[in-house]
């Protein structure tokens, strides 16, 4: 049994706290990714909708996968909404495990289901006044398949 | 029967509304009826599925195709590719 | 030109000021690596030697190796040595990228490759005042060559 | 010409010392050579260096393989095959 903690959540995400909290689980070994809002192209705000309904469960699902797919001590994915500023953190995904590999890879799958699975969207507001909606890229989808069966 | 739609993104933007309850003809059998049946009402539904290949959907919160029936469904949301996560 | 940070050090790691310290770099996305010793089978205290004149250097070639393979904004190695009791950090590795999967490889590297290649020895101290050195694994040399061009 | 020698973990325990200066005749040309010579000392020699599939070496802080040539060489470290890291 693994602990699964799943946020969706406005605040920023206390990264020290969230690894040490994964870290008390005696696992041996934690990976972390955690993704930070980049102000390139003079974006000065990004907005991430999301569906409330749906978000936390989909979320869920697949922390579950994770768990299931490798043999991990606790899993734990948050990510935010709302109108984030450019160097602000976004999402994390880290998983303990007793072998660093499902450690790390277990990481590596989160992020990349969670950017084609989780219902979120991005709007990048630019400090010239102009706004435009983030565009999904097949890269990612591609990210998504190397885990498929 | 009365159906909840949900709008996210650039569709919610298109047609003003975050969502609304509607009660479509039992001709509208599938999402892509019912999508149909919404750019009948013109302008701002017309923009937000012109591009039916950026067009995504869930019924009660799960993914599904746009040929999936709306048999039993409370709610619909209609939304472009997510892009959540980060770099 | 990636910001390399590498220690050697008696002291515990602040795993959440490290981090903080990539994500400033702007790189997008931050992953890393935390072990922690696990207190199976009795152990009560693993002590940790290091060849004080080499670890500095070895652990620096290392994290100009990943910077050059991957393009990344930062990388932090910090390895401690000396008396750790279950449940505390030996060691992290984490790289910031502008890429995801640039950031969660680097970190993977790391990991496989100070487990072979930094002059660490491990002694296992038991409850019942037995210790033993632990002994080298294969699959830590298979996981470094998979590195290997 | 004097080197320094340095021990770590197992091999460090089994001789009894960190590390020694010692001045190898010129017929101790690489690494392999130097232990034997060592081991000629009898005991905790003996015990360190009994599995030679289990001894690396390092010259001048830079891992180096039993055969390398001593030239030149300040100082030479003899130890296990490395276990850090973790998990």
């Amino acid at each position: 049994m693994s602990a699964l903690r799943v946020l969706v959540q406005r605040e920023d995400i206390d990264v020290g706290a969230e690894l040490a909290r994964l870290e008390a689980l005696g696992g041996g070994g934690l990976a972390s990714f955690t993704g930070i809002v980049r102000g390139e192209g003079g974006m000065a705000m990004l907005e991430l909708e999301h569906h409330p309904g749906m978000t936390g469960k989909v979320m869920r699902d697949i922390a579950e996968q994770a768990a299931e797919r490798w043999t991990l001590a606790g899993v734990t994915v948050i990510h935010r909404y709302g109108e984030l500023r450019a160097g602000e953190r976004i999402v994390l995904t880290a998983a303990a495990a007793r072998h660093r590999h499902a450690a790390l890879e277990a990481c590596a799958f989160l992020i990349d289901w969670l950017k084609t699975e989780a219902p979120f969207w991005k709007k990048e507001h630019f400090a010239d006044g102009r706004s435009a909606w983030v565009e999904s890229r097949s890269s990612d989808t591609a990210a998504t398949d190397r885990w498929r069966p | 029967m009365a159906i909840d739609l949900l709008y996210f993104a650039g569709i919610r933007e298109a047609i003003g509304l975050s969502g609304e309850r509607v009660d479509p003809p039992a001709s509208v059998a599938r999402i892509v009826d019912l999508v149909d049946w919404l750019v009948e009402r013109g302008n701002g539904y017309v923009a937000a599925f012109a591009d039916r290949t950026r067009l995504r959907a869930a019924i009660d919160d799960r993914f599904v195709d746009l040929t999936a029936s709306l048999a039993g469904a409370r709610e619909i949301a209609l939304f472009p590719p997510v892009t959540g996560g980060a770099a």
